[in-house]
């Protein structure tokens, strides 16, 4: 019976340990460590079986307490949530080892607050990718939020007011969408989107109102996701935030609203909706995403700190992915749903990176960067190879997810997309290698010959907890990137057929 | 009723006599309700949120009638903490358990493997069980906000 | 024809890559850590010279890694284009790799550890090129050759090779993004496959616009070819190790995106349809244009490396002039002078290196009379500039010969008289050198007391200059091998 | 003119929350005051609860609370009762309301504590310097 209810405990596990953690940790910070790696732990072991089960005997839905849809809350587990599921648990799981180390270093004292809200949020996270119910999105969506908030707030110096802008800015986008689904449930009494689905299809007239309701809905996704023009809050709230809930928060958070925006856009309403009777819509939020692109990637150069400039790359990442999704074709949106698995591990690999450096230097702005090939080697070796990953160089992932945009945009003819592509990868280049040479170089000033002597700098890795998770991310990414065939084949167009 | 006269004498925390004896008198009342709120929840109007609200209410209006050091004396930081912790348990556990047991998630018919008392039963048994710890997670939390809200997490000062 | 599948290929291409771990671990002992490299570098040659008979014999072997877009893996294949180039790089890799214990331990230079870990990756990613069974293959490669190529331009860290690793990366990574990417993306669009073919996998039935667009795109993308204007990082990466020079920017990168253009225009693109197409004039004419102004450039530098960086930029123009003529001979000249090219730049790269090291001189106008004193050295020195020039009896001369035929069988005369001025600028700037060398008389500074105890360089930096002046000697008697790989790789 | 008004008073309901809701919202991008954008933040989403809330109501609906023997003599008739569902999930939107509302003011008290003011302009000077 455990194996119909194995995905519940994978999103369970970590909601009771999170209040384990609490109380236990009270007692001993001892008891931290063991429940967080253990809940995480077995998280991801269980969603490795899911997506086996969901590969081999395919998709199924679930109904929580058993009240049959579309009255009780409905799960839905196909190849692409049981993905998700994976890639949230597997990314917490390592971004978690890292968290043990760094929060014990910048928030001593206060290790098991930090892991409850951890915890939680990875719950969230959890159910937001397998809900089938429109409400229920929401309620999670906010749960995520909300602990999001609680654990960028606990950052030092400008994090609070970081994260209250993000709250108001988050409630902003949580409302829209709730109204969204307030005008759905007007048009169609149904909360659940397989049932909202059917009910839009035979809906005679009222196009108005779904048209209204779609826009709320896109509109607070992309408040929450931060696509471009709407990304205000994003960097400050991101770069503020203690290391240990940013390589948490900036790998998922925004991947997984992407993820929810095409749940919303083909498991509610239909690519016929969007592409064909939007068509005008289609092709201005292309343009959009071509844009968010250009801007966000531009806005990452006037950076000196290492953490911001990644906050800059993620906006811009998310304009891939939106673009991606709006292209309207098989191509474009099997590299949106790439780019998703893609740009979450890319990101976690530098943010541990990041965390790392942070954790030996004390600082990320670029000055304490300099010389960090020396010091730490094998960080640095693995923060290239994060850093390949986001200029797109085979054999890393990003390159495959980027060749499928491209080629949706070319197939599309929205040349534009592609041009936003292109230029975002050779300036994401420039970007990255401006902070390999810096690493790479010792001081401002030249050092010739017979200077290297003296300056034998001492090996100073970051500790192991830090270093082990950064490693494993990093091979993770040459690893995807060889099989993105197969993921593409098997989990990403065995579920287009519904979407399109 | 000694001490508060006492009290009022010495020094001035709060507001005056009236209000602080009628808060005594009421206090046990409205916590009574609060239970009844959440005992009667799972089949009539009410439940554990609601429960919850007014069972925190109640110390809440302790603290505003004499001051938080006071409410402190009722329930105590740590076993606030506690409990507010081990209601969430509670409901996890319980659903968790369901699923232990052979059902689905929340499916509380599946707890007729433990103690039989007939599927029907478990059902509405379940929800009373998820309700209780939901009133005891809201009571607490509702007190912790209005404590760390008001003082700002030291306890000393505030109202 | 046997097509073998085996993992020969990736072993070959893997050695050297898994051998940068080793040499990485072996940083405190400087004897095993090149002990290491020797052994690697033996080891690849003997790995790829089992390969050769059967390719010989018209076979292929062929290794895929991994599926990773529809109807394109990542996959290697061993046929004769890519065998031909794999056998010249892997040899010469093994001598550089001699020449730079050498001159590394004379300079007492700093990171060496690093130096050969870069090494044997870009190593790695050249004879990964050369396999390559695809574009994309081909393009991962190319871009691993790039990066692994970064520490060793930079090497020194000082603000020169600050300022000429940014230049290098600039041109390389912006060309490679910015160019073939999107030329890859619309070509697969277009055909649904990268695969190398022979004849090419584009048919006549395309929309000419867009065949030229992506010719451009390829021909300048491949900046590695040096073709202008995308040239300038060539002369900037000129302040690496010698070795470096020697190597990556005689042999390696240059010749790895020589070979690039070349397999495009031979296997994706094919001679027919190009011709078909009529796009070899353009081909040809931005070769030639290259060829003329490099050259020139070439006899106004002073600093003996960015000479032959600028002599190395004319003659990669060679090849592709030699692929644009779209002629039996013009081709195979083109391919035979990677390997004609890459034994004689490689000495004189060397002989450059060797001069550093005996009498840290760096300008031709300081060489008054040193070739007395480095007899060996001057003489594979001049050696190496006749074969450049494609002069008899040097290996230079039998490619050279075959892009003159060329020109002459597809009735190009303006092709044959770029070849015969190109020729005698590449005298004008190579041939004063040898003769200040051994006939000038030293004066000023360079008559001093000190200049007299200059000799000839460590022994580990004369015998591969030896070994590749005489290879060069002995391509011209003994071309059978080359001649059959170009003949196989041209005309299956 | 006498279309338009019809169509405001027919539906009053919906103006109102419109109207709550643009407070709300101008609250929350124009004050500068910290406290006033939260409360801008809670106005909103009033309005939307009040939205949701209005959408269970019917003409002559009773509440949904039912007696258990009278619905097995006679059954349901659904046009009697008003809609229960839009009051429990406003009722999970108000536990949202109110979590976010307590974790927006815990922020402020750090916020308060570290700069001593909750306007923005007078934090963002104090940033500046």
């Amino acid at each position: 019976m455990i194996k119909q209810n194995l995905h519940m405990f994978v999103m369970a596990a970590p909601l009771l340990c999170a209040f384990a953690v609490n109380l236990l940790g009270r007692l001993s910070r001892a008891w931290v460590a063991p429940l967080v790696l253990g809940a995480l732990g077995f998280s991801t072991y269980g969603a490795i079986f899911v997506l086996q089960e969901v590969l081999t005997n395919g998709s199924f839905r679930y109904v929580v307490g058993n009240w049959t849809a579309p009255y009780g809350i409905e799960l839905v587990l196909d190849p692409l949530s049981a993905m998700m599921l994976l890639l949230v648990s597997t990314v917490a799981f390592l971004a978690s080892i890292s968290a043990l180390k760094s929060v014990s270093q910048e928030l001593p004292g206060r290790e098991h607050f930090f892991f409850t809200l951890f915890l939680i949020l990875i719950a969230g996270l959890n159910g937001l990718v397998m809900t089938a119910d429109a409400f229920n999105l929401y309620v999670l969506l906010e749960i995520t939020s909300i602990t999001t908030y609680g654990l960028i707030g606990m950052g030092s110096g400008r994090a609070p007011l970081s994260s209250f802008n993000y709250i108001i800015m988050g409630s902003i986008g949580a409302c829209f969408y709730l109204l969204g689904v307030g005008y759905l449930y007007i048009l169609t009494g149904s909360l659940n989107m397989a049932d909202i689905s059917t009910i839009l299809g035979g809906l005679q007239g009222g196009n108005v109102a779904t048209a209204t309701a779609f826009a709320f809905l896109m509109v607070g996704l992309w408040v929450k996701m931060a696509f471009f023009p709407l990304h205000g809050w994003l960097p400050n709230a991101y770069s503020h935030a203690p290391s240990g809930a940013g390589v948490m928060i900036a790998p998922l958070m925004t991947k997984v609203t992407v993820y929810l925006m095409i749940r919303v856009m083909f498991s509610i309403f239909s690519p016929e909706f969007e592409f064909v009777r939007h068509a005008g819509v289609q092709n201005l939020i292309v343009w959009v995403s071509a844009i968010a692109i250009i801007c966000a990637s531009l806005l990452a150069f006037s950076q000196r700190d290492l953490k911001r400039m990644l906050t800059y790359i993620i906006v811009a990442e998310v304009g891939y992915m939106v673009g991606g999704v709006w292209l309207a074709n098989t191509t474009g949106l099997s590299g949106a749903i790439l780019h998703i698995v893609n740009d979450a591990l890319m990101t976690l690999c530098l943010f541990l990176a990041a965390s790392a450096i942070a954790y030996r230097t004390g600082g990320l702005s670029f000055e304490h960067l300099r010389g960090l090939y020396r010091k730490m080697p094998v960080t640095m070796a693995a923060f290239t190879i994060g850093a390949f990953a986001m200029i797109g160089v085979p054999p890393t992932c990003g390159f495959f997810s980027k060749w499928y945009l491209i080629l949706g945009g070319a197939e599309a003819g929205h040349w534009e997309f592609v041009a936003a592509l292109v230029l975002s990868s050779l300036v994401n280049a420039i970007l990255f290698f401006r902070i390999i040479e810096i690493a790479f170089y010792p001081t401002e000033e030249s050092h010739g010959h017979g200077h290297h002597e003296q300056e034998k700098v001492k090996v100073q890795e970051a500790p192991l907890m830090l270093l082990n998770p950064l490693v494993i991310t990093a091979v993770l990414l040459i690893v995807v990137g060889l099989s993105s065939g197969t993921i593409v084949n098997d989990v990403i167009r065995v579920v287009l057929p519904d979407l399109f | 009723m000694k001490i508060i006269q006492d009290r009022a004498k010495t020094k001035q925390p709060g507001e005056s006599l009236i209000i602080q004896t009628s808060v005594r008198i009421l206090v046990p009342f409205i916590q009574l309700f609060g239970l009844y709120v959440i005992v009667h929840g799972h089949y009539s109007p009410g439940g554990g949120f609601q429960g919850g609200v007014v069972l925190g209410s109640a110390i809440i209006l302790l603290a505003i009638a004499f001051d938080l050091k006071t409410t402190l004396g009722y329930l105590s930081e740590r076993s606030n903490a506690l409990m507010s912790n081990i209601g969430p348990l509670i409901y996890t556990g319980v659903a968790a358990l369901a699923a232990v047991m052979g059902g689905l998630f929340l499916d509380y018919s599946a707890l007729d493997v433990i103690i039989p008392l007939g599927p029907i039963e478990w059902r509405s048994m379940g929800i009373f069980l998820v309700e209780v710890g939901v009133g005891l997670a809201v009571m607490n939390i509702m007190l912790s906000l209005f404590w760390d809200v008001s003082s700002g997490g030291d306890m000393d000062e505030g109202l | 024809m046997e097509n073998v599948y085996s993992i020969w290929p990736l072993a070959a291409v893997l050695i050297s890559l898994l051998g940068a771990i080793p040499i990485l671990l072996s940083d405190r002992t400087p004897n095993i850590r090149e002990g290491w490299t020797i052994v690697i570098a033996v080891g690849k040659v003997w790995l790829i010279a089992a390969m050769l008979p059967t390719v010989l014999a018209g076979g292929s072997f062929e290794f895929t890694i991994a599926q990773v877009l529809p109807g394109v893996p990542i996959q290697l294949r061993v046929d004769a284009m890519g065998m031909f180039f794999a056998l010249i790089a892997s040899f010469l890799w093994l001598f550089t790799s001699i020449y730079s214990i050498g001159y590394m331990r004379a300079l007492e230079e700093h990171d060496q550890t690093r130096y050969f870990a870069s090494f044997a990756v870009a190593i790695s990613a050249t004879i990964g090129v050369a396999f390559a069974a695809n574009l994309l293959t081909l393009y991962l490669f190319y871009e691993i050759l790039s990066l692994s190529t970064y520490p060793l331009v930079a090497h020194e860290r000082n603000a020169e090779a600050k300022a000429s690793g940014r230049k290098y990366l600039t041109y390389i990574l912006g060309t490679s993004i910015g160019l073939v990417l999107p030329a890859m993306v619309i070509l697969y669009s277009l055909t649904g496959t990268l695969d190398f073919k022979s004849g090419g996998i584009i048919g006549t039935g395309c929309n000419a616009q867009v065949i030229t667009l992506l010719v451009v795109l390829f021909v300048f993308g491949f900046a590695k070819a040096g073709i202008m204007p995308f040239h300038a990082w060539l002369p900037a990466a000129m302040v690496a190790p010698t070795p470096v020079s020697s190597f990556l920017h005689g042999v390696a990168v240059v010749k790895a995106g020589a070979f690039s253009i070349l397999r495009v225009i031979f296997h994706i693109f094919g001679p027919e349809q190009l011709q078909y197409f009529n796009l070899g004039t353009f081909i040809t004419t931005v070769a030639s244009i290259t060829i003329i102004v490099a050259s020139l450039v070439a006899l106004t530098q002073d600093n003996l490396k960015r000479r032959l960086a600028y002599s190395t930029i004319g003659q990669l123009s060679y090849m592709v002039l030699g692929a644009g003529m779209l002629s039996a001979a013009g081709m195979t000249g083109g391919l035979l002078h990677i390997g004609m090219h890459a034994f004689g730049k490689i000495t004189l790269f060397f002989c450059a290196g060797a001069i550093y090291v005996a009498s840290k001189k760096k300008y031709i106008s300081e060489m008054d009379g040193l070739g007395r004193r480095m007899p060996i050295t001057f003489g594979a020195f001049f050696l190496g500039s006749m074969s450049i020039i494609g002069l008899p009896p040097l290996g230079g001369f039998i490619s050279k010969w075959n892009l003159v035929i060329g020109s002459v069988q597809g009735n190009q005369i303006p092709l044959l008289i770029v070849l015969l001025v190109s020729s005698l600028l590449n005298a004008a700037y190579f041939l004063p050198i040898v003769y200040r060398a051994f006939f000038a008389v030293p004066q000023g500074e360079a008559a001093t007391e000190e200049a007299v105890k200059i000799q000839e360089a460590p022994l580990l930096c004369l015998i591969p200059i030896c070994v590749t002046a005489i290879g060069s000697v002995a391509l011209f008697f003994y071309p059978d091998i080359f001649l059959r790989l170009v003949q196989l790789a041209l005309f299956p | 003119m006498e279309a338009i008004l019809a169509e405001l008073v027919a539906k009053y309901n919906y103006w109102i929350y419109v109207v709550l809701m643009m407070i709300g919202f101008y609250a929350m991008i124009g004050k500068r005051n910290l406290v006033k954008k939260l409360l801008g933040m809670n106005i909103f989403q009033t309005a939307i609860i009040l939205f949701f809330i209005s959408t269970g109501v019917k003409r002559g609906g009773a509440i949904p609370i039912l007696d258990k023997h009278e619905v097995l003599l006679h059954g349901i008739n659904p046009a009697t009762i008003d809609n229960p569902l839009p009051h429990v999930l406003m009722l999970t939107a108000i536990v949202v309301s109110v979590s976010v509302t307590g974790v927006a003011l815990a922020i402020l008290i750090r916020i308060y504590r570290r700069y001593g003011t909750l306007e923005e302009d007078e934090i963002l000077e104090k940033i500046g310097k």
